[in-house]
């Protein structure tokens, strides 16, 4: 914004102002930060993940296959977002509106069955403050989720963006922060799928 | 920036898309499915974690793309050497002593 | 420079005031000893690192300070010398070496009955505190005391440290360093007091309105006085029952208690799984009141601020409203 | 006083008899002057018809360098509140059982004094200067995300008032600055007032937060042409692997908090007693963060010591290299040595001894930098002016509180200094030689830059010596109490224990100290009465870009963006007279942010629902939380591109100071 707009043309217009690329690069080190907020979730997980004060543990919990439903619904969505900036790189403004509404709906449908889940889980006993387990459960789940509830809203106002005023360098950048943002939930929720799901049901 | 403009068929995010895929139901059937111990499957699930998550960084967000690659990189790495003190540290720390009852 | 000086003039008479006497370096027993042996190895090389910096500091502005004789003077272009570098990253290396030694030994050591009494037979005894007391439990021996503590002389003692409330820190300096007492764990620490003698006790860590006035006695006895003393209290003091029990816990100062049981009988708040008494409705202070949250194994109090007095020298301190009468202890 | 008051006055289910604190004078008068100053100041405002004046010029500015002076006169202020509880913290212990202040007012004093000095005064009056300097020293027109800046500044005011209305309104946080769970939880501390030290510090963390992000940017992105890394001016480097740190180390703080309240307020059990918690969690996190806060204020203020120091010695710094790596070296063993502020907590002995080496270690890089100043000075020609003598001031004092820290390092030594006055002695002979001397230092030196005169020599030598003859009696008496026994936190202390003398001397000691910053009020005060405005824009003949342009700098800071060959570039330009003269043929248009309303109502809204979050009213918070959503989604549509100055308009800014450069005098005593 400070440097006058010179522009690059020989880059994908997201990285052709100064401007741009000082978002993206800031963008990156806010998901630096990010992961070390998450990375702060799961030491707590890690510590307090045994301490069921006499409440449900991961095995009267945890449903592995809606796990495995989730799972998959989020990697799709991870790589449908890759397609839709792969589509924006090719200046094709319908696939990638395509594209990323795409993404959006698997981000819902994950979204959905994220709720289901906490209701499970409420009914059967396991609530945020029945024991130490279970609140720092919520806690980093509930995040990742907020996050992805985030995600879906922005995006969304990226598309309306995008139909406003097409691409151009801005709102290519947008995009691809966006698409950033996506792509990262995504790495946390597979450390989630290991580090929370898979271990509380090993054997 | 090197690619993909002139390409029609992304075919990096699709063998991405399908590795992940395999990664993650590998991941599950060590786990349900075998004997091993405890931390036998903590160790290859943990590693299959990584690889997964680097793939995502390098395939699908393009870590080391435009000017600030290295920069990125650098970020990234800070960002897992802070991932390994926080998680590990204060695991050790709050179950040693008197705390490993 | 002027400053240097001024610092140290302001430091000589408060030497002179404290006098010698700091607690610290007065160690009763061996494992303070350990610890002051430690302290004093430290202070010699802090002293050169302290000696040297002001002297070089002191040199270097004295002489090359801006006079009217040196206005025309133009400082020589220096990026740098990495010889000198090197000298002063090597020698703080060294002296960090020197210090990390004993540290490491020390550390070890602290964790284990001190040398030379590994033989003697150690006796347990329980610390719990409470707010804003401590509970003293021998199990051995089924006696029980508040707030001051009977040892035998040249014994090691090994205390095993819980809390029945918040975090707090056990600390005896003439005989040893501090260690927390946290509820539903247990941390310990071994003490050995080399004559008999009366020392203080506190705690350390800050655990609100009554924290300053945490303190206890420890008794160092003759092994005749104690066993004495022992008797006196398995004939003399009354039992400890459950409820009054509850009342102790309640947020109090109060003098000294002595009871012929142990409340470990019922409840060791080391363990885990133990119940916890806490009860936000006494700890209500000025200001507004948030919603609290009521816990399955809280012990119910449908009376807040209210609180009967109890037992010998008992010292209750009800509602302390802001602004309140904090000063008459 | 003893009274309870037992009517409940409940209207739309609010208790106001605990709404408003009661019954205690000295928050009465508070209140009262609360009341007073707001009433003054918008009669003020509106009499003199600044209104507008107010709202463009400085609450919408985007400016780095406005945003910097706005951090300034806030951590002024907060740095008032804090000497304040200070100063009554003294009073109390002055004499052994006083009565001035009982045991749950003095809690609360304390915990507030901790908090505001370190997060709202040390923080943003370090923030303010590299808001001010880093863009000039690096030779850019502003920072990387303007607008991020200015929400970065609301929203650590706005966490800023709602922590100080805690004093009036609800009750104040009572836990320590350390807030140590259980204590600090629901189940011991059930009034609201640690629901403000959980709000307000969240709210003021997010706005460090996204000014962390915004130098990293800032610094990688728009250093000038030619300024490598490794030419980059030292207070650069230092702000830059700060907000490094900051990046790294606020969101663990981010997520503690949030923790904490989910406690407080949803019945969580992360901490607590009862439900599997675990309190030792919180020191872990708390520290996990806490430690690398305290180099988060120390490395700036070294950077400003290290810019000073060369300065005013007429030499570059000494061991350029060695300083560059020995900060790195801080920054990485900072995240590494948390667990010293807990060794009595029994993880055992090889954790312990772990973490005594780390932090041992930190010894050496600050040794290389210490030594580098030193060497910095020798062969050089010292100016001693009021910046330089707190610089000379900060080396003998900051090694007492290092070796001291050197000595606590140490875990078995520990256990007998563990919170006792010998470790508050520890920080406060890092912090304020580390901390308030930097920010004096680096005041005075900047002083002319950002307003175009200088602070008077002569009273700011009275204010040097004031405060640190007063700092030094203040504190040196708290090593020896802590040695013989003295706890830290405790009200008062009995006759018996033989503290008397020294807590006496130190309570003088704070009224020096006290008289000093009084000294130092009344310096802006006469400055800004009586100093010459007709000075140069290089003073103090300095060697960074910053000095290069107008003094106040012009809105758009440099004409042409310079190209720098070498370390000291201003020197060098000035030694070879080079690039020093602007041609007309040079002047280009120049594109600048505009000003926007969004950081401050983003500020407010957050105030808004950080106050009904305190008191528990979820349905009101969430309400307000949706003015949050709607700026944001606001700031997503807001395509402003900024505006252009016109070539006339610099033409005649440049003209007007670049043509009376040569006629002025230089000042300097
Ligand atoms: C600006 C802030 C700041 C700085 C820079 C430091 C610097 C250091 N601190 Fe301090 N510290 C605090 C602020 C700071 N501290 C605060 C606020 C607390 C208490 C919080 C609370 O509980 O409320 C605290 C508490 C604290 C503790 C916890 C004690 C306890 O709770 O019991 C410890 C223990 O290790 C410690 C150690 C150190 C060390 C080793 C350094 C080192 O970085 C110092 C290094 C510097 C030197 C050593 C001097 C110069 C070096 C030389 C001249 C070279 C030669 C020297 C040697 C070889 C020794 N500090
Ligand atoms: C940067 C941080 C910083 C700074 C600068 C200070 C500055 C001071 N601090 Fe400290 N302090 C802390 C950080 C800091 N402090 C922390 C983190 C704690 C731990 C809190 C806890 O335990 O939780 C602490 C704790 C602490 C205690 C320990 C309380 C206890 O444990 O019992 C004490 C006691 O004396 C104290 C005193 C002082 C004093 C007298 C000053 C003085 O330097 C203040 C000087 C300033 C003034 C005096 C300004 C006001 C001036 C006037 C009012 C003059 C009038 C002016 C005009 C008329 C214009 N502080
Ligand atoms: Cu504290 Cu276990
Ligand atoms: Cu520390």
């Amino acid at each position: 914004m400070i440097m006058s707009a010179k522009v690059d043309t020989s880059l994908p217009l997201e990285y052709q102002t100064e401007q741009d690329r000082m978002n993206i690069l800031g963008f990156w080190v806010f998901l630096g930060a990010e992961i070390v907020l998450f990375a702060t979730l799961f030491g707590v997980y890690g510590v307090l993940y045994e301490r069921f004060a006499g409440g449900p543990t991961h095995k009267d919990i945890f449903v592995i296959k809606d796990v495995m439903i989730q799972t998959v619904l989020l990697l799709t969505s991870s790589f449908t977002m890759g397609i839709a900036i792969f589509e924006m790189r090719r200046h094709n403004l319908k696939g990638l509106i395509i594209w990323l509404v795409i993404t959006l709906a698997l981000g819902a449908g994950f979204l959905f069955m994220e709720i289901n889940e906490f209701i499970h889980y409420a009914h059967e006993g396991a609530t945020m403050q029945t024991s130490a387990f279970l609140s720092s459960l919520f806690v980093l789940l509930g995040t990742h989720g907020a996050h992805v509830t985030l995600g879906i809203g922005w995006a969304t106002m990226v598309i309306i963006q995008l139909l406003k005023r097409g691409l151009t360098p801005t709102t290519a950048r947008k995009t691809f922060i966006i698409g950033l943002y996506w792509h990262f939930l995504d790495v946390v929720w597979i450390f989630i799928f290991t580090f929370v799901y898979l271990k509380g049901l090993v054997a | 920036m090197e690619h993909q403009q002139s390409k029609s068929f992304p075919i990096s995010h699709v063998i991405g898309f399908v590795v992940s895929l395999v990664l993650t139901f590998a991941a599950a059937g060590i786990t349900l499915k075998t004997n091993l111990s405890f931390k036998v499957i903590m160790w290859i699930i943990g590693s299959l974690a990584v690889i997964q998550a680097g793939m995502q960084l390098f395939m699908f967000m393009h870590l080391r793309e435009g000017e600030d690659g290295k920069t990125n990189l650098v970020n990234m790495i800070y960002a897992v050497f802070m991932v390994i003190v926080i998680v590990v540290g204060s695991i050790w720390v709050l179950t040693s002593g008197h705390a490993a009852h | 420079m002027k400053k240097i000086l001024l610092s140290l003039t302001a430091l000589l008479p408060l030497l002179v005031l404290s006098g010698c006497n700091m607690v610290v370096f007065e160690p009763q027993g061996p494992v303070a000893r350990s610890i002051t042996d430690l302290i004093n190895w430290s202070l010699i090389w802090m002293l050169l690192v302290v000696v040297v910096v002001f002297g070089l500091f002191g040199y270097i502005v004295w002489k090359y300070r801006e006079r009217p004789e040196n206005k025309d003077y133009e400082p020589p272009e220096e990026h740098g010398s990495t010889l000198l570098e090197i000298i002063w990253t090597g020698i703080p290396i060294l002296i960090v070496i020197a210090l990390t030694i004993p540290t490491v030994k020390t550390l070890y050591a602290l964790e284990e009955a001190p040398k030379g009494y590994e033989e003697k037979e150690p006796i347990t005894i329980h610390v719990t505190s409470a707010d804003w007391k401590w509970i003293f439990s021998y199990p051995e021996q089924g006696i029980e005391t508040v707030n001051y503590v009977n040892i035998p002389e040249d014994t090691p003692v090994l205390f095993k440290m819980t809390s029945a409330s918040t975090m707090q820190s056990f600390w005896v300096p003439a005989l040893g360093g501090q260690k927390y007492t946290m509820p539903k764990m247990e941390t310990e620490m071994y003490l050995v007091a080399d004559n008999p003698g009366s020392y203080d006790g506190q705690n350390t860590n800050f655990n609100g309105r009554g924290y300053a006035d945490m303190k206890f006695e420890v008794l160092a006895q003759t092994d005749e006085k104690f066993n004495e003393w022992l008797a006196d209290v398995k004939e003399t003091a009354p039992k400890l029952t459950e409820s009054e029990y509850d009342d102790l816990l309640k947020p109090t100062h109060m003098g000294r208690l002595t009871f012929s049981n142990t409340h470990l009988e019922w409840v060791n708040h080391a363990d885990p799984h133990s119940k916890a008494y806490t009860n936000p409705e006494l700890y209500r202070g000025h200001g507004y009141q948030g919603k609290t949250f009521e816990e399955e194994d809280n012990y119910k109090s449908n009376q807040p601020n209210v609180m009967e007095n109890h037992g010998q020298g008992g010292h209750d301190e009800s509602e302390d409203n802001h602004g309140g009468d904090h000063n008459e202890h | 006083m003893k009274a309870k008051i037992t009517m409940e006055v409940t209207i739309m289910s609010i208790k106001w008899d605990e709404f408003f604190i009661t019954g205690d004078p000295l928050i009465l008068g508070s209140q009262i002057a609360i009341v007073l100053t707001m009433i003054g100041a918008v009669a003020g405002i509106t009499y003199l018809k600044k209104w507008k004046y107010l709202w463009t010029e400085w609450l919408t500015t985007v400016d780095h360098k406005k945003i910097g002076m706005m951090y300034i006169i806030s951590a002024v202020l907060m740095f008032f509140r804090g000497g304040m509880d200070g100063l009554l913290m003294k009073a109390q212990t002055a004499q052994p059982e006083m009565g001035f202040l009982d045991s749950q007012h003095y809690n609360e004093i304390f915990t507030t004094h901790g908090v505001i000095m370190i997060l709202f005064m040390a923080m943003p009056f370090l923030i303010g200067l590299m808001n001010v300097v880093i863009p000039l020293q690096i030779g850019a027109r502003d920072v990387a995300f303007p607008q991020l800046n200015a929400l970065s500044f609301w929203l650590f005011f706005s966490g800023a008032m709602l922590f100080n209305i805690s004093f009036v309104i609800g009750g104040s946080p009572d836990a320590g600055w350390t807030s140590y769970f259980p204590l600090a939880g629901k189940e011991f501390s059930p009034g609201i007032g640690n629901n403000f030290y959980a709000v307000a510090l969240q709210i003021a963390g997010i706005g460090t937060l996204m000014t962390g992000i915004n130098f990293i940017v800032t610094i990688l992105k728009m250093r000038t042409k030619g300024m490598t890394l490794m030419k980059m001016p030292m207070f650069t480097w230092t702000t830059f692997v700060t907000s490094i740190l900051i990046v790294a180390a606020f969101p663990i703080f981010t997520v503690a908090l949030a923790l904490m309240t989910f406690d407080r307020l949803y019945g969580t059990h992360f901490f607590t007693v009862s439900g599997g918690g675990m309190d030792m969690l919180w020191a872990n996190l708390f520290w996990l963060w806490g430690h690398p806060e305290v180099y988060i204020v120390a490395l700036p203020a070294f950077g400003i010591f290290s810019e000073v120091i060369s300065t005013f010695s007429r030499k570059s710094l000494f061991g350029y290299k060695s300083m560059v790596f020995s900060i790195l070296g801080i920054a990485l063993l900072s995240m590494v040595v948390w667990v010293h502020h807990f060794y009595t907590m029994g993880s055992g002995p090889a954790v312990n001894s772990f973490f005594s080496i780390t932090t041992m270690a930190i010894a050496i890089p600050t040794g290389v930098k210490m030594f580098n100043w030193l060497f910095t000075m020798r062969k050089g020609r010292i100016k001693i002016s009021s910046a330089m003598l707190w610089a000379l001031a900060f080396v003998p004092c900051f090694v007492i509180g290092g070796v001291t820290g050197v000595m606590l390092a140490m875990g078995a030594a520990d256990y007998q200094y563990h919170n006792t006055l010998f470790l508050v002695a520890h920080f406060h002979y890092v912090l304020i030689p580390g901390v308030v001397f930097a920010v004096f230092a680096g005041l005075y030196y900047w002083w002319p830059k950002m307003f175009g005169f200088m602070l008077n020599e002569k009273i700011g030598k009275w204010h040097f010596w004031l405060f640190v003859i007063g700092f030094n009696v203040t504190f040196m008496p708290m090593f020896f109490l802590g040695l013989n026994g003295a706890v830290r936190r405790a009200y008062t202390y009995s006759a018996e224990s033989g503290f008397a003398p020294l807590f006496m001397l130190s309570a003088i000691g704070s009224i020096i100290l006290a008289a000093g910053f009084a000294v130092f009020c009344y310096n802006i005060y006469w400055s800004i009465r009586y100093a010459d405005r007709n000075i140069s824009s290089d003073p103090w003949d300095a060697r960074t870009l910053e000095w290069s342009t107008a003094s106040p700098v012009q809105f758009y800071n440099f004409a042409k963006l310079q190209e720098v060959k070498s370390l000291d570039p201003f020197w060098h330009m000035k030694k070879k007279n080079e690039g020093l003269t602007l041609y007309d043929s040079e002047i280009e248009e120049i594109h600048m942010p505009s000003n926007s309303w969004l950081p401050i109502y983003m500020g407010v809204i957050f105030g808004i629902a950080g106050f009904l979050l305190v008191f528990e009213w979820h349905i009101a918070a969430a309400l307000a939380a949706i003015g949050i959503f709607a700026g944001l989604i606001i700031r997503s549509f807001d395509y402003n591109e900024g505006f252009h100055v016109k070539k006339d308009e610099i033409h005649r800014i440049e003209n007007a100071w670049r043509k009376t450069e040569g006629e002025v005098h230089d000042h300097v005593s």
